[in-house]
């Protein structure tokens, strides 16, 4: 299965955008935050996981689901959000806590939550599996369509709740993806050290489910792999594993130093980056000429733009407001 | 004593017929859990469901809690409505998170967009030397942490209502019965738990405690076996002259502290009753509730009769030794008397 | 490796012993619970798991465990308790409920705490799990003698401490065993229902290590499988897995009415009882006479009856002493 | 105003001294937790040990806390002496079952004859809008359950005196510290929470609380964040000509309910500030241990400032409304003298 032209001009649009939503937000996230930064501070304050490096992932998933489908992502899910289509003007406006936000500002960037289309988060590691589980098997007791995607880091596939979810839907049948978005570490530890397999895709063999791992951080060949994982859920036949190499450009959240990188990996990284590589790409294979290209990076931009300035824009919640939404209205 | 046209069920039976009908009702109800299937539940709570609905809306599971309950905050997201079950109480540790981050909180994390109607019911309370993993009651875990309501019934009239109304809220709902009031053949049940109940499916308000029997000395506020308890005290403090009121609290989320309050403004005297461990738990939060709010009102300190904060022991000499019943509630009252 | 006749007569030894055993608590754990059954009656109050038809899986492994090596069991722990070498006067005492238990009547028959064999457990399924890691984790540290073994039902491997246990001990390269006793029941579940793969010893491929599936019940079998697993820690070599077919002859508890069995699989499962069928393999491979089994036999009662004794002669905890050993001394 | 010979230390450094000295002291001592090693952890009470002691015995682990804090009561049961860490105390739900039914119970469960001489470390609180998965105290679910030992440091003198004890203690210790006394340079911090540290190893009692304030007129108890709230409300009280006494609870198992009760019978007047969420936790405990005790000593209903019982939002705005705070700790006073 290979993406047609419509669908890569899709993943790149949607890698740009996610790309200049974080650096908007970056840089607004230091704002009140000098001289001496404090986290509590500034517009956005609070922790902040930025995605960059990872867009491949969420693009070449999110371009075989649809709105009906579901999603739950992790503390780092602004490029799953892009990808799934959450409403970028509400998401902005949640993590700067308006109350225009999301969910007027009670969650916050590590709790993106938007119904239109199915998207959901927990901060806490691998506890986006069983609701995203519970959503499948919602849909196949219901005979209703729709697949249900769960994004992990490799660093969750040791909480004991990816075993449990993947049993459960293996056993079940259900129409479930885990992706794993291997970024090799977990804060400040790698892989290697927490991780007792180099390849977590072998680990669908204890589900009696397909795993496969995909290399490289490469939007075509991690377009292949979910299309098939997702065809199979959707066709009944249940659950598969993808887990897809992939890299963290920046800090594991923003202030982090960093100091546990070997040398010389950031700038590795940097080189790297997927979205020039899937830009060249796209040239190369006459895709895409050089104005398409810019015009998708002058819209995302331009889109990006505007959705800070409504966040910027809009109201904070009344303070009291902190006390509604407990329970169901 | 049992009267014509008399329904007296056990709380399990009670529970199971909540389930069933609305079950009947509504297809977006379902069960999943341990043992919930073929066994119709370890403590009889979905007997019969199984051959009447199927594997499909019963569900059997692993033993991976924090799977099928994550996966029921996730189905429920999704328009279904699980009702779940965790066998004992005792077990929250292995799979709290699905619980208190994610079905507790999802309602608000959303802004109210995603509602997560649920039911988590589950197991509690000791007294047949299960021992310390197996009898604990912990509603003060529960009760403790926002976005959950919790409900615990005394006897089957109240379960079957509140199981209803529980099925019926668009908020998760933990359910917490007790074991020694169900009424499974194996285990000895208080004959007070097994009461009148009407065929016709019906609710009862989540969040209203009840004056389960009126007086005017001294107000006993229980939940669950701890009402039996109180009862069986009002009656030998009754004997003694002294009027006692108790209060059952019924909902512990929502706390029905107004009902609490007026009591104890009429009474002038406060025994809390708890199965639960003592400190930072429901006899504390009963008291607080009274005191901050009118201190005038009190004749004498208000006390408590709880389960002391030790783990819970297997030996019965032990465990009778520390669980709550009527001749500790009466030794309060005579506490209080001398103080 | 193959027993030594001397480790047949011990393994012979302690499956009668636990036999006997089991059979005076469950005749016991009746008296006063009739005519009306009500758990919380009678000498032996609470619930009940025997182990009757698992004995092999305990002799087979604990042959090659000596004192100083760690074992944590489940909430049906007899079996191993004896095969480990607990003391069984203060077992028997802790079932009754009495001062003279092992730990004065607090623990029960889930708690079975012998610290002279180094043998914890926990009601909870697949907590021990954690635990024998740790003991395996401090014995590495100190590089001091020992293995540390968790045995686990084969419903305990959906639990997720199972797979986070697993992999941390292959990570750290631990001197552990785990050990899955498959009686293919999790209460009234069935394996195949609860599991998405027949053999659980494929998912030690998920943690790098050796996986093993004893097939049978066969305590021979058994022996040989688990002294490979248990020289490899003792050598330094890591973690294993090993799962072992097995049969629960009883109800999952005492007063289990066992309704959701197959009909004829009980009296499948009691033509398959272990013990007569090792006696006819020691007396068929002149491994033993007539009357040296005949003496371990009434050698193992004589011990039962014993520890019985001892426990019903024993007096009740004071009640107050309840307040006590929530902290350490 | 710092004089000579003051060696100010931030909370995060007190307690990575105190492990440091015992390490050096004792080779049973080791730590294990997420980014404890080469980061030192997320919070700084890590920083400088791997250097020191390598990653044998500061030992980074996979993210899989219910295995290594079982693990730690494994290794504390084979006479290892672990501190454990639990990154935020948030994350209890993924491993719980490893904390109050092993960790707390097994010297129960064994009689004594299991000892499990661990520490459980972990930061708790918000007020830097981290959201409701990684801002509370949940101080109440901790100490609920018996059979740990809860401290939970306001300042670093306290912070290594606890921290040497808890290591020291044969029994299970959850050492809570609030993040937003940390001392981190990414976090704003408490000023009065980084004071003088003696360099030599020492011991704070576990089970002692402190008054750090004497007054006659109310007494406001606390612990943790809550008791600079508390002692600058008492400031401002002060102009107004009211005299606080400010209790610090530094211990919530044991809790020190002598030093409570002695303090209320001064004053006669209680508030209690808490920031974990208020119903069935911590301030609902205080309240009733000095109510049950003795009514009479008391002038006013006793007044609770508390986290609402909501999940923590996120938004500045909103989550500084629910938190704790010097204004809200004066306007109670006010609202008692209302009353
Ligand atoms: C249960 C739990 N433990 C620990 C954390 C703290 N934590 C947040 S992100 C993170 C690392 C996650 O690594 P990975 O899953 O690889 O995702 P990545 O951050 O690399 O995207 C940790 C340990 C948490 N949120 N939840
Ligand atoms: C976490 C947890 N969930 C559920 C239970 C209840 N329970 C006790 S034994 C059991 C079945 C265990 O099956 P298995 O692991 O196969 O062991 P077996 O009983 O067959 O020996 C269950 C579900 C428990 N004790 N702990
Ligand atoms: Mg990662
Ligand atoms: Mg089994």
């Amino acid at each position: 299965m290979s993406p047609t032209r419509d669908e890569l001009h899709w993943m790149y649009r949607n890698m740009v955008t996610s790309r200049s939503f974080e650096e908007a937000i970056a840089k607004i996230y230091f704002e009140g935050k000098t001289p001496v930064f404090n986290m509590a501070n500034g517009p956005i304050p609070g922790e902040m996981h930025l995605s960059d490096g990872q867009e491949p992932v969420a693009v070449g998933v999110c371009a075989h689901l649809n709105r009906t489908d579901v999603v739950t992502a992790t503390h780092r899910p602004h490029h799953q959000a892009i990808a799934k289509g959450v409403d970028l003007d509400r998401m902005a406006a949640e993590i700067f806590g308006k109350s225009t936000g999301l969910s007027g500002g009670r969650g916050g960037h590590m709790h993106i939550f938007d119904p239109e289309v199915n998207f959901a988060c927990s901060g806490i590691i691998g506890q986006g599996l069983g609701p995203a589980v519970g959503a499948a098997l919602s849909r196949q007791m219901q005979d209703k369509p729709g697949v249900a995607v769960a994004f992990i880091g490799e660093g969750a596939v040791n909480q004991g709740a990816f075993h449990e979810a993947m049993n459960l839907a293996a056993v079940w049948k259900l129409p479930f993806i885990c992706v794993i978005e291997d970024n090799s570490w977990g804060i400040s530890v790698p892989k290697q050290s927490s991780t007792a397999i180099a390849n977590n895709a072998e680990r669908a063999a204890a589900y009696g489910i397909p795993g496969m791992r995909v290399e490289g951080n490469d939007p075509y060949a991690i377009y292949d792999a979910a299309g098939e994982a997702i065809a199979r859920a959707r066709a009944g036949e249940g659950p598969s594993l993808l887990e897809i190499e992939t890299y963290r450009l920046a800090g594991h959240f923003m202030g982090d130093a960093e100091g546990y990188r070997p040398k010389g990996e950031k700038d590795a990284l940097q080189e790297a980056d997927p979205i020039p590589r899937m830009r060249t790409r796209l040239l190369t294979d006459g895709v895409a000429s050089e104005s398409e290209l810019a015009a998708i990076e002058s819209e995302s931009l331009a889109r990006v733009e505007a959705a800070i300035r409504f966040a910027r824009d809009s109201e904070d919640p009344a303070p009291e407001d902190a006390l509604t939404c407990v329970f169901a209205a | 004593m049992s009267k014509t046209n008399e329904r007296r069920l056990t709380i399990a039976r009670a529970m199971a017929e909540a389930v069933q009908q609305e079950m009947q009702l509504d297809p977006s109800v379902f069960v999943m859990g341990e043992d919930i299937g073929a066994l119709g539940g370890v403590y009889g709570n979905t007997r019969g469901l199984l051959d009447e609905f199927g594997p499909q809306r019963i569900r059997d599971t692993p033993i991976s809690e924090t799977a099928f309950i994550g996966a029921a905050v996730g189905a429920a997201q999704d328009g279904m409505r699980p009702v779940v079950e965790l066998m004992f109480v005792d077990f929250f540790g292995v799979c709290f998170d699905a619980i208190y981050n994610l079905m507790a909180k999802n309602n608000y994390f959303s802004g109210g967009s995603f509602k997560v109607p649920m039911v988590l019911m589950t197991s509690t309370g000791g007294g047949y030397s299960d021992a310390g993993q197996h009898s604990q009651c912990v509603y003060g875990t529960f009760a403790h942490l926002p976005g959950m309501k919790v409900v615990a019934p005394s006897n089957a009239y109240d379960a079957k209502g509140l199981m209803t109304a529980a099925m019926r809220d668009d908020s998760p709902v933990v359910y917490m019965y007790h074991k020694g009031l169900q009424g499974m053949g194996w285990l000895g049940t208080e004959a007070g738990a097994t009461v009148h109940v009407p065929e016709e499916s019906y609710t009862l308000e989540i969040g209203k405690a009840k004056v389960v029997r009126p007086g005017k000395d001294v107000t006993i506020v229980s939940l669950g076996m701890g009402v039996h308890n109180a009862l069986k005290a009002a009656m030998r403090l009754e004997e003694q002259g002294v009027s006692a009121e108790v209060v059952d609290l019924v909902s512990l989320v929502p706390l029905d502290r107004d009902t609490i309050r007026a009591s104890v403004a009429k009474t002038g005297r406060l025994i809390v009753v708890d199965e639960d461990y003592m400190s930072y738990g429901v006899s504390g939060e009963i008291i607080a509730s009274v005191t901050e709010h009118d201190i005038s009102v009190l004749k004498a300190a208000p006390k408590r009769v709880a389960f002391p904060d030790v783990p819970i022991p297997f030996a019965r000499v032990m465990e009778q030794y520390c669980l709550p019943n009527p001749d500790k509630i009466v030794e309060a009252w005579s506490r209080m008397q001398a103080a």
